[in-house]
């Protein structure tokens, strides 16, 4: 399938990078909610070379989810309001799991709760399951409770981490905001709080007015955008807050290509995510990893940690 | 590894057919061989400040000749986009994606409004047990002819330009329409009133339904429309009109 | 030039808003600093067509601004760190308010300053000028002092409003910053300390890193993002704050065209700005009071004041 | 009202010229009757991702049959999607903007370095003075064959494959070339070169520079660079590229 060159350059190449102690064979991970549970990608991509595949938040019992429409098409991105319907953690082990385990990728498990204690409880149920690493996400502008209100303030960012890092027996990667007057806070509460990693970001609240209706075009009103708009807001507060701690940093926001991916690693991060972009082109996560390849090979950067954070 | 993709189709013929409804034939290759009556593609624009899929319906599928069939109306900047395509430019598609419709019963009913009736062509040419057809339109009508040839076909307009003045099942009604399978598509309130004849006569009935997406393959969780039972995939009463559907059964959910 | 229709069209529709006892002719004014000082435009639109130009930032004395590159192209916008370069209010007064006053249409003077001092020097130079309002820019993220250090901080918002509006005899326009958790707050400061209107959004800070040469892409490091990509969130935080407070909006935020300034207005905003779209259309500005009233003639909608907050 | 205004422009030609170097002839209308060579126009991409116009300096004015002609490089995206550019297609474009080169001079030099050599050739057909061209390239030639028919072309190129290995200084210093006025255009370090020249043997200079662009008629002052008195529009050491230049007297501008 693959052709001579490509075959050397991965000789000659490394791409695994590090975090928490695990080893990740290449940077780049799937952005939580937009890649389903990994099958529904099983079809355009090999699961097995991504470095991680990260799931869709899960919470202790199934959540319906926002009454639809949940999305709408912005320019050069996109809104959504699923409201983290999942189908709740025993049929994650049971169903998503197992999946995901018969390919040669870490799990990174996206973690809701609408409580510090729903959150604590998703996180010891799977202590002992096989998985990598736990993504907690205190940053969902789209459920009223939990999620964004938890991420906007940085005193309980460092308490539900601490709480958190209690029951967990996984490394810990706390996923912040983006809608605050300053991430780099927030970054440092969790951080004291015990996080093992960031990541960063989610979406940043926005609306869309359906003018003909005079409506709002989503049913919940305001939702999430994301999506190549919002790339420079990103790369901007990855490099902000891989200048304020010393814990690694998974970097996302509008993620299309390995150019992309490599903006985000020179700013600061260990690995990256690619999110709307699967909606755009199934084979997204492939090409960012044949991306950063190619760029390697093509200025000689023989260690893909010789990049992280080079910007000058 | 991939067996599936978004692939870069080359368009072979595109042409208005009513005010603001357009016919795209596109050289689908294997898409054409796998495709089913009711399943749709994800169109995709050029314009990068448009991201996002157009989900379309399959209209007809030529599988000798590898060719894909589209009938779609203009409605805002993506659909207009693509009402520009010449013969030999090429279009980003993915597909056939969801759930078509299930070739069943002795005696259908076919019952389409507005644009949500060139799906049902397909469905017609294939479907080989006795048929009605059932079309509803605002005005102007499309495709009522090629429909001909696949049973007796019934008109509604809504201002009675053409045929019986009124909507879908006003038709029904007056000319005591009967089946034991409805296949329907187009509009909610259509929709609506199609599935509470089928109760009410006990009929079993197919019913396309519409949502906006943004993966088109059941990873985002956009499209979901309300199911009757806890719908296994996502064990909450949810179920994703991209990859369960389309095509429902009327019993299946809440419309 | 006209057509008929459109000329009948202006006889049925009413397009005139007031804020602060002051009538524009229609909502639709130009962001500052995109427009120059108004005359740049004067060869592409007719500016006596305009309900108001908003000037690039004044300061007390000429600002020399940043080192370039200055901009950055990005997805669906642009980043800016011009750093508010401008010849001083002398020249300001002296050269370019002669000329807007030749025009038909009222003049908003965007006024920056270093410290709360330099803006009420400012604003005390025009309280005598024929200018007729002016909108007090706390919120520009490209110059070290001033700027978005204080229009990230409700009680410094409060107290530099209450401050200006002391020198002021025109109506004050406080400009915030998005770059915040919670931008009702900044708007309730700024209500509280006497503003007559709020425009928003200013640009949100972001980053563009040169992956060829590992550098930043501005001399800057950081920019300001503008243009279609940040229009959701604009729209979301002027129905947030139009929630929130009860003076005026002017909304601004990615506006290319008539539908998209009828997002704001229906959000809550009584004027909005085009900004951005000016440099890629330099008919922007006509042609978005042209799409209002195209959009008014075909809802039968006589009275623009009635679709002011009018989503539901 | 509108004098100026932003125009949908016919391709007449579009052709690779130069590994990565494109010739384009546009039906350019009034736009053709009123450049001024060393002046540019703004040109729009497509894509709507792309929102900001790539300046590119007007190569030829054909007044007659109204056509413009540039030379450009393919550097990223937007030059990619110029070279995909097909005869009959259509183009967003402005101008023409900025200030061009000024005719004067009883014996000319002028000197163009690589992409900055295409605006040099308007300005060698109008300039009617005695003229020495000195044109410097990477590796590759295009359009130096044209220039011949304007005075007498001295060619180097960094590897030596063409002329004479080296830069334009060393071609000028190399053969004693001087003159009263010189004309130039091309990267910033060689232009750097050509203004330490010029200081040096006292010959008045007109250079042609480069900045990012967001605006292109001077209302966005992102494309200053830095003078050397204070300049009457933005009262402080800053000029305007796109509007008091691109073409600036050497004295003027600090670079
Ligand atoms: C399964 C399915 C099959 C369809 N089949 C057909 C068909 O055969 N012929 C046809 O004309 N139309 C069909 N539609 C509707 C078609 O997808 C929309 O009309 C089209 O997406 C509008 O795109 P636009 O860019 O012109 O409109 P815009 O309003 O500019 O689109 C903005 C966004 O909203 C989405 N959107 C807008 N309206 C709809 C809608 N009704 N349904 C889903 N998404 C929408 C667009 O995809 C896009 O992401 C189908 C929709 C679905 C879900
Ligand atoms: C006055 C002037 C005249 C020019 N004349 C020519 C010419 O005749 N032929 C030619 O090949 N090139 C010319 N250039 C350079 C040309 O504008 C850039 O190569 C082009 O904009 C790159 O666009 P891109 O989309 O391919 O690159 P990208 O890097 O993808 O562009 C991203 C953004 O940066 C801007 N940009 C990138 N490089 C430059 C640059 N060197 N100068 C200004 N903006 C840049 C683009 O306009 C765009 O806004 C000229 C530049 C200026 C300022
Ligand atoms: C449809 C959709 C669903 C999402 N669901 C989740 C989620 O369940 N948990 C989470 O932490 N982030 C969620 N996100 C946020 C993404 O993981 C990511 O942070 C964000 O979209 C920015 O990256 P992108 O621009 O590459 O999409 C979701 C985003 C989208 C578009
Ligand atoms: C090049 C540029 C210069 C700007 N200068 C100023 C300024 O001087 N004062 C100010 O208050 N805002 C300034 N802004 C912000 C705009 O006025 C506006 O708030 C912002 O760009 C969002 O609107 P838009 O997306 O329509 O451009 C500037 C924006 C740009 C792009
Ligand atoms: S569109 Fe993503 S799940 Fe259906
Ligand atoms: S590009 Fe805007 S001033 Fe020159």
């Amino acid at each position: 399938m693959e052709n001579k060159i490509s075959k050397n350059n991965k000789i000659d190449l490394n791409t695994e990078v590090s975090i928490a102690g695990l080893t990740f064979k290449n940077p780049v991970t799937t952005a939580s909610g937009t890649f389903g549970s990994g099958m529904e990608y099983g079809d355009y991509v090999d699961l097995s070379r991504l470095g991680a595949v990260t799931t869709k938040g899960v919470s202790l019992l199934p959540w319906p989810g926002n009454p639809t429409p949940r999305i709408a098409e912005t320019y050069g991105g996109m809104l959504n309001a699923i409201g983290l319907q999942n189908p709740g953690i025993d049929v994650f082990i049971d169903r998503d799991l197992p999946y995901l385990r018969s390919h040669d990728t870490k799990i990174i498990v996206n973690v809701v709760g609408k409580t510090a204690e729903e959150y604590c409880q998703v996180v010891e149920r799977l202590s002992d399951c096989d998985v990598d690493m736990l993504e907690i996400n205190i940053s969902c502008p789209n459920v009223k409770e939990g999620g964004i209100a938890f991420g906007q303030d940085a005193t309980r960012v460092e308490a539900i981490t601490s709480q958190v890092k209690k029951y967990a027996k996984k490394p810990i990667i706390i996923k912040l905001s983006p809608n605050v007057t300053d991430i780099s806070e927030t970054a440092r509460a969790a951080e004291a709080g015990g996080a093992d990693a960031l990541s960063l970001i989610n979406t940043l609240t926005g609306m869309k007015i359906d003018i003909d209706r005079r409506k709002f075009l989503l049913a919940n009103k305001t939702g999430g955008l994301s999506g190549p708009a919002i790339k420079p807001i990103a790369v901007r507060m990855v490099y902000q807050v891989a200048n304020a701690v010393k814990i690694p940093i998974i970097g996302m926001g509008g993620i299309m290509t390995g150019e992309d991916a490599l903006e985000f690693i020179m700013a600061g991060a260990t690995m990256v995510s690619v999110g709307t972009a699967n909606f755009i082109n199934p084979m997204a996560t492939e090409e960012v990893i044949d991306g950063i390849e190619a760029y390697m090979s093509r200025n000689q950067i023989y260690d893909i940690n010789k990049l992280i954070g080079c910007v000058e | 590894m991939s067996m599936a993709k978004k692939e870069c189709i080359k368009v072979l013929h595109n042409e208005r057919i009513e005010e603001g409804v357009y016919d795209l034939w596109l050289d689908a290759g294997d898409m054409a061989t796998r495709a089913q009556p009711g399943q749709f593609l994800s169109l995709y624009c050029n314009n990068g400040g448009r991201l996002l899929p157009r989900p379309i319906s399959i209209c007809e599928i030529d599988k000798k000749s590898k060719r894909i069939r589209l009938v779609y109306r203009v409605m805002g900047e993506g659909t207009k986009e693509f009402a520009e395509l010449k013969s030999g430019d090429f279009l980003d598609c993915m597909g056939p994606l969801g759930k078509g419709f299930t070739l069943e019963g002795k005696k259908a009913l076919i019952i389409g409004g507005g644009i949500g009736i060139p799906p049902l062509l397909e469905l017609a040419k294939q479907l080989t047990c006795e048929k009605d057809i059932v079309l509803g339109y605002r005005d102007a009508t499309f495709l009522n002819k090629e429909f001909e040839k696949y049973g007796k076909v019934y008109i509604s307009t809504e201002d009675g330009s053409v045929g019986r003045k009124g909507n879908v099942i006003d038709v029904i009604k007056e000319n005591d329409l009967t089946a034991d399978i409805i296949f329907s598509c187009g509009p909610t309130p259509m929709l609506r009133g199609v599935k509470e004849f089928a109760l009410a006569n006990k009929i079993k009935a197919q019913l396309s339904l519409e949502e906006r997406m943004a993966c088109g393959i059941g990873a985002c969780l956009a499209c979901v429309c309300q199911s009757k039972e806890v719908d296994h995939h996502t064990n909450v009463n949810n179920k994703r009109i991209c990859k369960e559907g389309p095509v429902f059964y009327a019993d299946e959910v809440i419309i």
